[in-house]
């Protein structure tokens, strides 16, 4: 029973930490420009998320080694300080495009300026490293983000034309946007779905909580069960914006309008659901990238990093998140969007994905970390069908910013 | 002396004609017992076409998978070979220069000398 | 800038972030920082000189009617009780910064020929409209209940605001 | 360079365990006695040869003294070469099992190499309240 108990709540976190403020953003943009013509990119970066949390999940679980410490040990000092480079300053970016999209939500609930929230929103972001317990922290925002359901509610309370709904599904680019466009959301919304800071924290969450070779199955699960609903409910968030948002001529670029077509179906209650949803999301997702910054450093120096220690046997993984959470904080005092942050951070992340999947797809075959558990042959051959996708997305992603102004 | 710096040195013959470069330091733990473990001894060097990057090691270790990226990484390392202590006559602070007459081997590591 | 040296220069940023790329794994950092650099710069460059009058004032109008757009769903939906006072005046806010953004855009530009002249002006006419528009609407929404102006004043506003913008939209459009 | 088409021969046949400096040790994580990270591989110090110096045959082959890290990672990868003053240095005889780990067989905290961690530690964290507090 207890047993089961845990499964079900792994698979609820799940669900309700698979959406951020990237997938909150782009999801609400691509469905208010292209419809439902770019859900099938959500289905493929599903697939890829399932499967390199998969992969890095196991090879934390079986060698106890998280994502970076493999990275640097594989790729050597040179390669892996540039891809560390990289990947830092993405998730410092995506560090604050949470931050600030905490703070944009309780400005949609209190109408207080959002830039007043910011030092709250990072002060508690803070606290909540400093003392809460990781599985607390986890399972708490992970089930409060489980709000966010009503946007698949409010689909149904919408009463839409279904036939005309499935018939935006068909991959076509629509009429008012051109082909360079639809490819750049393409790539953002595949790198909002494989966000690299969620296998960091899902692969350093795993030593963080001791997962030995018993947990594999369980892990498994939350994988192949959550993220998938997870992912349903951001295309569901696509959707929303699709019936409500399109016909209106409404092209969205703040968060304000993510959340009208639910207050449409689902009136006030709804809209409390969802800002609940939104905040606890947000928050989740900025402790997970602001906690993946220090596990990022830490693993790569060599340092004692991890939440299951006290903060003073791990001080140099508590000071730079503290500093990142400043940085983060000075950005956004700039005056800066969160949402363009936002945009960017998704197609950044899509950009700098082949640098931590290469190393990972490696060591899950190599014998000397992973004994018997090295990957099979159909997570192989999937894993190369990807390794061309994400190094295809990784290329093209930026030609297409500068072709497309950045998608405007 | 520090041993990155060996790493990527050029590796010459007894004439100077090249052959690659330092891509790896193989040690064999059989030296001075201290009471955890041996001292690892000098073996020899992994000489590659390319530099220090011994890409992952696919080259040595027996690692076919993932079959493509095997086989590019092996590709990319064809012709390393191992050159034994005995057979290097100096390391310099640009080349590293073997004695004539060195013989090459194979860089396979055991998989049983492997933990 | 005219189009041909802007398309040369989107050309060579697009080389240069390729390189970028080639030499960022041989660590040669500093002329990688040079040409990230270049790359950022060709970039703003492009953004801040990409097309003519008519194509930057169609932007700003299709921008500025998504706003309206917004704003009048969320007065709608205030009225039926559906959202919330904090979120209606959120979402006004935000969409009239977007107004705010158009407008500033679209002062900023220095038309060459009398006939985008007249299309700037135009437009500036219309983008106050709309934020004249934003000002009744949230006015309407201070007065609380019942007050002078009304929600439904500041909807026939924002409605006026939108008819004006559409004009404007199929006016430059079909340029 | 060399034709591959015929197999090399196998290198003959050693007592002890092989390692190969960068597969097997070089950016390997070091954990101490207790399991706490310390620093990570960032070179080896080795006995020798002497530079530029013609080896005598039969000359005993060099051995791995120490393990080094802090500053001698910037200057692997930007070039240079830091004094040997300057080198922190973990000695091998602390080494007690290397995997995909290092292990040591001492305790990290008096070690040089854990003198930044201390600093940070002293001066700042240990000083915010709460700094010590157990999360478990």
């Amino acid at each position: 029973m207890k047993r089961l108990l845990g499964v079900a709540l792994g698979i609820l976190t799940a669900i309700g930490g698979f959406v951020d403020i990237g997938d909150l953003v782009t999801n609400a943009v691509v469905g208010s420009r292209f419809g439902l013509s770019l859900v099938w990119v959500v289905a493929v970066g599903v697939v890829g998320i399932c499967l390199f949390a998969n992969m890095s999940g196991r090879v934390a679980a079986v060698s106890g080694r998280a994502t970076f410490e493999v990275i640097r040990e594989r790729l050597g000092a040179r390669a892996g300080l540039a891809n560390l480079a990289a990947s830092f300053l993405i998730n410092l970016m995506t560090v604050t495009a949470e931050i600030g999209g905490i703070a944009l939500s309780l400005q949609l609930a209190s109408s207080v300026d959002y830039l007043l929230w910011i030092p709250v929103a990072a002060v508690a972001v803070w606290l909540v490293i400093w003392r809460v317990r990781f599985s607390i922290m986890e399972n708490v925002t992970g089930l409060l983000g489980l709000t966010l359901v009503i946007f698949a509610v409010a689909v149904f309370l919408l009463k839409p034309d279904w036939g005309a709904l499935a018939g935006q599904l068909a991959p076509t680019v629509p009429q008012q946007e051109t082909f360079w466009s639809y490819s750049y959301y393409a790539i953002a919304l595949f790198g909002a779905a494989m966000t690299p800071y969620e296998v960091f924290f899902f692969s350093s969450g795993a030593v963080e909580e001791k997962w030995s070779v018993k947990d594999l199955a369980q892990s498994r699960i939350n994988v192949l069960v959550g993220f998938p609903l997870g992912g349903l409910l951001s295309v569901s968030i696509a959707v929303c914006a699709a019936i409500v948002l399109l016909p209106a001529g409404v092209s969205v670029t703040s968060l304000s309008q993510v959340v009208l077509p639910v207050a449409e179906g689902a009136g006030k209650l709804g809209l409390a659901f969802v800002l609940v949803g939104m905040v606890a999301a947000t928050f989740g997702a900025a402790l997970e990238t602001t906690l993946s910054s220090g596990y990022t450093l830490a693993q790569f120096f060599g340092w004692s990093w991890g939440k299951f220690r006290r903060p003073a046997q791990a001080a140099r993984f508590h000071l730079s998140m503290i500093v990142c959470l400043l940085v983060g904080m000075a950005v956004l005092a700039t005056g800066v969007d969160p949402v363009l942050v936002t945009e960017y951070s998704v197609v950044f992340s899509a950009i700098a994905l082949p640098l931590t999947y290469l190393p990972i797809l490696i060591v899950a075959n190599d014998p000397q970390y992973m004994g018997e558990h090295v990957n099979g042959r159909v997570v192989n051959v999937l894993g190369m069908v990807f390794l061309v996708i994400i190094l295809v997305a990784s290329i093209a992603a930026i030609p297409l910013m500068i072709v497309t102004g950045a998608g405007s | 002396m520090i041993l990155g710096d060996l790493l990527g040195t050029p590796v010459l013959d007894a004439d100077g004609g090249r052959l690659g470069r330092v891509a790896d330091v193989r040690f064999v733990l059989d030296g001075t017992p201290h009471q955890l473990m041996a001292e690892p001894r000098l073996l020899g060097l992994v000489v590659g076409p390319h530099s220090a990057s011994s890409f992952m090691g696919y080259e040595r270790n027996g690692l076919t998978r993932p079959r493509m990226i095997a086989r590019i990484l092996r590709w990319r390392h064809r012709g390393s070979f191992l050159v034994l202590w005995e057979d290097i006559a100096v390391v310099g602070n640009r080349s590293v220069r073997l004695r004539p007459g060195f013989t090459r081997y194979s860089t396979a590591l055991d998989d049983h000398a492997q933990a | 800038m005219d189009p041909g040296l802007s398309r040369g220069l989107e050309a060579r940023v697009l080389v240069n972030a390729a390189r970028a790329r080639a030499a960022g794994w041989r660590a040669r950092s500093c002329r990688k920082r040079l040409y990230g650099g270049m790359a950022l710069a060709g970039l703003v460059l492009l953004t801040a000189c990409s097309g003519g009058t008519s194509h930057s004032v169609s932007t700003a109008v299709k921008d500025s009617s998504s706003a309206v757009a917004t704003a009048r769903i969320a007065l709608r939906q205030d009225m039926d009780g559906k959202l919330t006072r904090a979120a209606t005046s959120t979402t006004l806010d935000d969409e009239l910064k977007e107004i705010q953004t158009s407008r500033s855009t679209v002062l900023k530009l220095s038309p060459a020929t009398p006939e985008d002249r007249d299309t700037q002006k135009q437009a500036l006419d219309v983008l106050d409209q709309c934020a004249a528009g934003f000002a009744t609407a949230r006015a309407a929404l201070a007065t609380n209940d019942g007050g002078n102006p009304s929600l439904p004043d500041g909807d026939k506003a924002l409605a006026g605001a939108q008819d004006a913008l559409k004009q404007l939209e199929d006016k430059v459009g079909s340029k | 360079m060399t034709s591959a088409s015929a197999p090399l021969p196998r290198a003959p046949k050693v007592g002890g365990r092989i390692l190969d400096a960068q597969l097997h040790l070089m950016d390997r994580q070091v954990l101490d006695h207790d399991g706490v990270p310390v620093t990570t591989v960032d070179d080896l110090e080795v006995s020798g040869p002497a530079l530029d110096v013609e080896i005598a045959p039969g000359s005993p082959a060099p051995v791995i003294t120490a393990l080094l890290t802090g500053s001698v990672l910037g200057t692997r990868i930007f070039g240079g070469r830091p004094p040997s003053s300057r080198l922190i240095r973990i000695p091998w005889k602390d080494v007690a099992e290397v995997g995909v780990v290092v292990r040591l067989g001492v305790k990290g905290e008096p070690l040089d190499a854990s003198w930044v961690e201390r600093w940070v530690r002293d001066k700042i964290i240990a000083r915010i309240p709460g700094g010590s507090h157990d999360p478990r």
